[in-house]
């Protein structure tokens, strides 16, 4: 831990760098959980090594299949998602995915998921397990810079959301996960909620490094000629562009009632999103479904922020929040 | 695969709401097969779409000499073409796209048709919308440099009528891969639903004709692509007479290169597949399609 | 009160009709309140009277300037306004609008905030007190087919919304208006909360004739040249085509959870939306932000219902909800 | 005020970033009058935009003769003529239309500037954005068939350099309205920030140094029309001098008739005015400018 994450971005005369807990990532943008695989997917595509972190896909205790298909529509200047957190399960990500993480440069946060408290823990403890088990040489990377985890995935029937709308439960789970790692803990919230401040609040009071804000928000299409939803399970998680001005607005709100950083996430396509939610006072940003509309978007976006602070010279990225007026 | 931006260079009626898309390939970029796909991001869509997601079209042909039309040279330049419907404010906004402007794409996609075996002859069966694979494997099979048996196959074509069997309108072009197209769709054996031309009847239907009218000693290997109920019960055809069958499939994408589990179907053996990247061509039996149907 | 609102438009042999209460609209298309003021302005463009109900503009106690500009801003496929309630107050509402208002041939609702729950009581009784000292003749109409209570409001201090994230408030303020008119009381509910079901089912306890849901999503975009909120309030409410999935996600949670009917509204700008609103339970929909973009959109949006009744052979509006698979 | 799809007639450029833009007039809507505005929606956005809101342009000239170039004969038709600044995706959007298509315009919308009184010498201020308004102003006060006492007018346009002064460029088309726009032009104060042509400086200093040196006995009337700051500098001149004064405001807009309460400005008097209803032109003390700068 503690390890400084080298990109392959020159840092040239700014200061992009942002620190979550311990970790010290090379820029703000990520790529967010669940919309770029463990990274592999994409390789051909993009030079994810000149990015901030990459969020994995969520790891669960058990494999999982996911939802039934269909999972996705189109939506105004959106996506609704049910995937269902498939993913192949904390073995077999640990066997089959991580040997590749531990070969990025940028930061690789694991997304973790569960039913309930003890599932979540499970997974922590299993990865914490293996990767004393391996351990580290000098210079090597563990391939876990840290742990986001999703308490707001409305897309499962239990775990995911329904903890994410309840502060006591929040703050006991972060106070549990908290005992299980020294790396950056990073509570990821949902906007589902009357007051995502008073959730925050709660991940903050448990112990935890960083706040994501925010993960999809609930929303349903229906097909109006087969007269059903239009994805198998009926409402799903709405992403994208259309929710970018909610992302905002929560991040404004959360950065104000929480002293841990803010990373914000929500319908980020062009460096003038990024840039509006680092003003509202994120420390560092994620792009999920933009990069399903084109994939080089994140570095498209780290360029703009790098033009926007150099023309209103801001030499560090860290400072931006303090800019809005 | 690459994301890159190509010169469009044919983008023309061909049937009602059916349109021929070529664009320029890129040189060092291998070849697709019949089977794989791409995604493309229009540049202009109608006001108030809001539409944000890469649509995914098949391959139709590729041209790696690179032939516009008919009376033009060779520009050394390799094409890659296409055939789609305008469906919806995606394929609209892509009609609009004039030839000579610039289109993003991600190339080439997915898998593609496994080749026949010596002992196998290929029966191609497309319907409405899946002609784009099914002719890009046709004239694959019908290449000249490759072994004879490979040329020994049946392009079964259905439509819902005359009237929509696509190419042979006046409209269409003459560049040479819709020369291609038309010689394929000449030797091909054509249903209609309503039997305004062919057999009368679904092209499940006229298989079970050809099949029980066949004199050829091989074993039939089904190459299919076309709405999902034509899919299922091909599968159930293939299934009975015991021979060997892939199926290209749709399903709604996201990222198309595998990465959100998006477009995945039920399979035969309990979990999912992902069209875009475990696919979108399936041995047919892997695919539970009375699930996907639901 | 109970009278027939007639439009203009002939039912031909399908049944538009749709019931709130003891008052039967001529067909499910509003348009939505503070997006047709009340009613004069679109009158060169708009034959209003073949639409089913006009939702007015707010109406508070005392006349409100409203927020301080700027009030809009255009978001991806949405909009936010911060508009504040602007309104001549109740007194000049019923000197200068009303008498128009009467002549509309479609039915009225007069939208209804306050501060508390004093001040919604003293709009309902001054309207009400009003209504029985000018009498109505025989074929006369009132002008006040029923009120729409705006408990979700997000751009004013007090009131508005944070009534609206309230069981025990809601159902209080219902009982206390309930007790004040005969009219149809229509809750208009906020998506700003994180079970929008109980806010509901609390309404109808109450007393409510009818649920509409949604008003605005909370909101905030930020410029990035300004280095401030991109309206003069900071965050505001969210609505357009963007919103459509949250409402229609809500609209298929509320329509379940209660027995009164839900007005579906939010972001619907298409009759394929209206159709999917009513689809998920609702039984009338609004229109609002549609209207900026096209004013035509709720004839349109009406014209389009009508054709897919016919081609799915449905006779009566009131039965699409049944369809849904 | 009517909607209506408008033939699109002129979509030219006419400076860098700047377009003439002309449509066909329905022939029973009353003429449009300097200062009023009307909304579009173009047919085409750009992928991703998202645009959803009409968007405002000023009428910045409007021939009921309907001649579209020099060389044709007038079709009778009445043409409305618009200059528009490319900034954003609306407007790059409404860039693309081309000549032929149809638009959804609502017009004509917002009240108009107020004629100059017989004792009144009409001084019409533009600036950047603001030079369509100013220069139909202009128009509409040259019209031969007014009494003389209205000729009498001075124009002051300011630029931040010369290269930014429109309709001069070689792309300029060659429509009646263009060479009367350059009649106006050429008999215009120009005022420049770098002094690249004409007075150095902005318009409200060219005005101090016209009026100090206007031989005119008349009483001045200000109309302006330019970017915020401009109009507030433009009001504390008027406040000083003690003269009539007139400004055509921006905000943004939702409905553009005055339903939303979108598009307020400060009033000097505590409340609020609709731009597009109540104005946009307003007589210059209404409004609170240096509130409306925050
Ligand atoms: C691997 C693959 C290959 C395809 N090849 C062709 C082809 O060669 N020619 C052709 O005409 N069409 C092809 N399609 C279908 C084509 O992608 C859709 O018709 C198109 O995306 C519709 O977009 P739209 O905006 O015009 O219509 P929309 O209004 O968005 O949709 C119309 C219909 O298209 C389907 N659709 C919508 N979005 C998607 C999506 N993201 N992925 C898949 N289907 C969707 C749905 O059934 C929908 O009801 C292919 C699809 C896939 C997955
Ligand atoms: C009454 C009125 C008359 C106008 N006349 C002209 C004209 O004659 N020529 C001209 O070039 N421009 C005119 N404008 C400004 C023009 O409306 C904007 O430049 C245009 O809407 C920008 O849209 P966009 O998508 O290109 O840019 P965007 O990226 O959306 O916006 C660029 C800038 O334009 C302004 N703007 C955005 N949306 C609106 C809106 N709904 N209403 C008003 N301003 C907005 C904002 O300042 C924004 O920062 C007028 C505006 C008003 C209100
Ligand atoms: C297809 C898809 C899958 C997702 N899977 C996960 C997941 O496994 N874990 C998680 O925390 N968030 C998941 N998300 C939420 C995103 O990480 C992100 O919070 C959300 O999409 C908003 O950002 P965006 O608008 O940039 O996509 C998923 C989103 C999408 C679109
Ligand atoms: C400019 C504007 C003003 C509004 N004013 C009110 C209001 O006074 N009272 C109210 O209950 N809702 C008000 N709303 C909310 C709308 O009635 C509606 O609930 C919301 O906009 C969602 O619908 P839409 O997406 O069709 O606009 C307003 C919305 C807008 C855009
Ligand atoms: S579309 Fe993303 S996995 Fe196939
Ligand atoms: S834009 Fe709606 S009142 Fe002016």
């Amino acid at each position: 831990m503690n390890e400084q994450v080298h990109s392959d971005i020159p840092s040239i005369d700014l200061d992009l760098s942002v620190r979550i807990g311990e970790l010290i990532m090379p820029n703000p943008v990520g790529v967010a959980s669940g919309c770029f695989g463990y990274g592999e997917e994409y390789d051909e595509l993009v030079h994810i090594d000149a990015l901030g972190a990459l969020y994995t896909k969520a790891v669960t205790l058990e494999p999982r299949q996911g939802n039934p298909a269909p999972r996705l529509v189109e939506t105004p200047m959106g996506l609704i998602n049910s995937i269902g957190l498939a993913n192949p399960g904390v073995e077999r990500f640990l066997q089959e995915k991580l040997p590749l993480l531990r070969r990025r440069r940028c930061a690789v946060i694991i997304n973790v998921a569960g039913s309930t408290e003890d599932e979540y823990a499970a997974v922590l403890e299993r990865i914490e397990g293996h990767l004393s088990a391996i351990g580290t040489q000098q210079e090597e990377r563990s391939g876990v810079d840290g742990y986001e985890i999703n308490v707001s995935c409305p897309n499962v029937h239990r775990g995911g959301m329904s903890f994410g709308i309840d502060p006591v439960l929040i703050e006991r789970l972060t106070r549990s996960l908290r005992g299980r790692t020294a790396r950056p803990l990073i509570l990821k919230l949902s906007p589902n909620v009357t007051d995502i401040a008073d959730i925050a609040r709660a991940a903050e009071a448990g112990g935890a490094d960083a706040i994501s804000c925010v993960n999809t928000v609930v929303g349903m299409v229906i097909d109006t000629e087969k007269l059903r939803p239009a994805i198998a399970r009926g409402s799903g998680g709405l992403s994208g562009p259309a929710i970018r001005p909610i992302g905002v607005a929560a991040t404004y709100k959360v950065s104000r009632a929480v002293q841990i950083p803010v990373i914000g996430v929500g319908g980020i396509a062009r460096a003038d999103d990024a840039i509006q939610y680092l003003l509202a006072g994120a420390q560092a940003i994620q792009i999920g479904t933009a990069i399903f509309t084109n994939p080089r978007t994140p570095h498209e976006v780290l360029d703009g922020i790098v033009g926007w602070m150099r023309r209103h010279a801001v030499k560090c990225v860290r400072d931006i929040g303090l800019m809005l007026q | 695969m690459r994301q890159f931006n190509a010169p469009v260079l044919i983008n023309k009626a061909i049937a009602p709401n059916w349109m021929h898309f070529a664009f320029e390939w890129p040189s060092d970029l291998p070849a697709p097969h019949a089977g794989q796909f791409f995604t493309v991001l229009p540049a202009m869509v109608e006001f108030g779409a809001g539409t944000i997601l890469r649509r995914p079209l098949a391959f139709a042909g590729f041209d790696p000499t690179g032939q516009e039309d008919s009376a033009s040279a060779s520009t050394g330049k390799a094409i890659a073409h296409s055939i789609y419907q305008v469906r919806g404010p995606g394929t609209r906004a892509l009609a609009q796209q004039v030839p000579g402007s610039l289109i993003d794409v991600i190339a080439p996609l997915g898998n593609s048709f496994p080749w026949p075996l010596p002992k196998e002859k290929a029966i191609i069966v497309g319907g409405g919308i899946g002609i784009g694979p099914v002719l890009f494997m046709a004239a694959s099979l019908s290449q000249e440099n490759l072994p004879a048996f490979v040329h020994e196959f049946q392009l079964v074509l259905g439509f819902r009528n005359a009237s929509l069997i696509p190419l042979r309108a006046e409209s269409a072009d003459d560049s040479p891969m819709t020369l291609l197209w038309n010689q394929l769709l000449a030797k091909a054996f054509l249903a209609t639903d309503d039997g305004s031309e062919g057999f009368r009847g679904t092209v499940v239907e006229a298989l079970s004709l050809l099949k029980s009218s066949d004199g050829s000693s091989k074993d039939w290997h089904l190459y299919g692509c076309g709405p999902r109920p034509m899919l299922a019960s091909l599968t159930t055809f293939a299934k009975t007479q015991q021979i060997a069958a892939h199926c290209s499939a749709e399903q709604w994408m996201a990222c198309g290169v595998g990465a959100c589990h998006g477009c995945v179907l039920p399979t035969t053996s309990g979990g999912f597949l992902r069209v875009c990247a475990d696919g979108p061509v399936f041995d047919a039996n892997q695919i539970d399609w009375e699930a996907s149907l639901q």
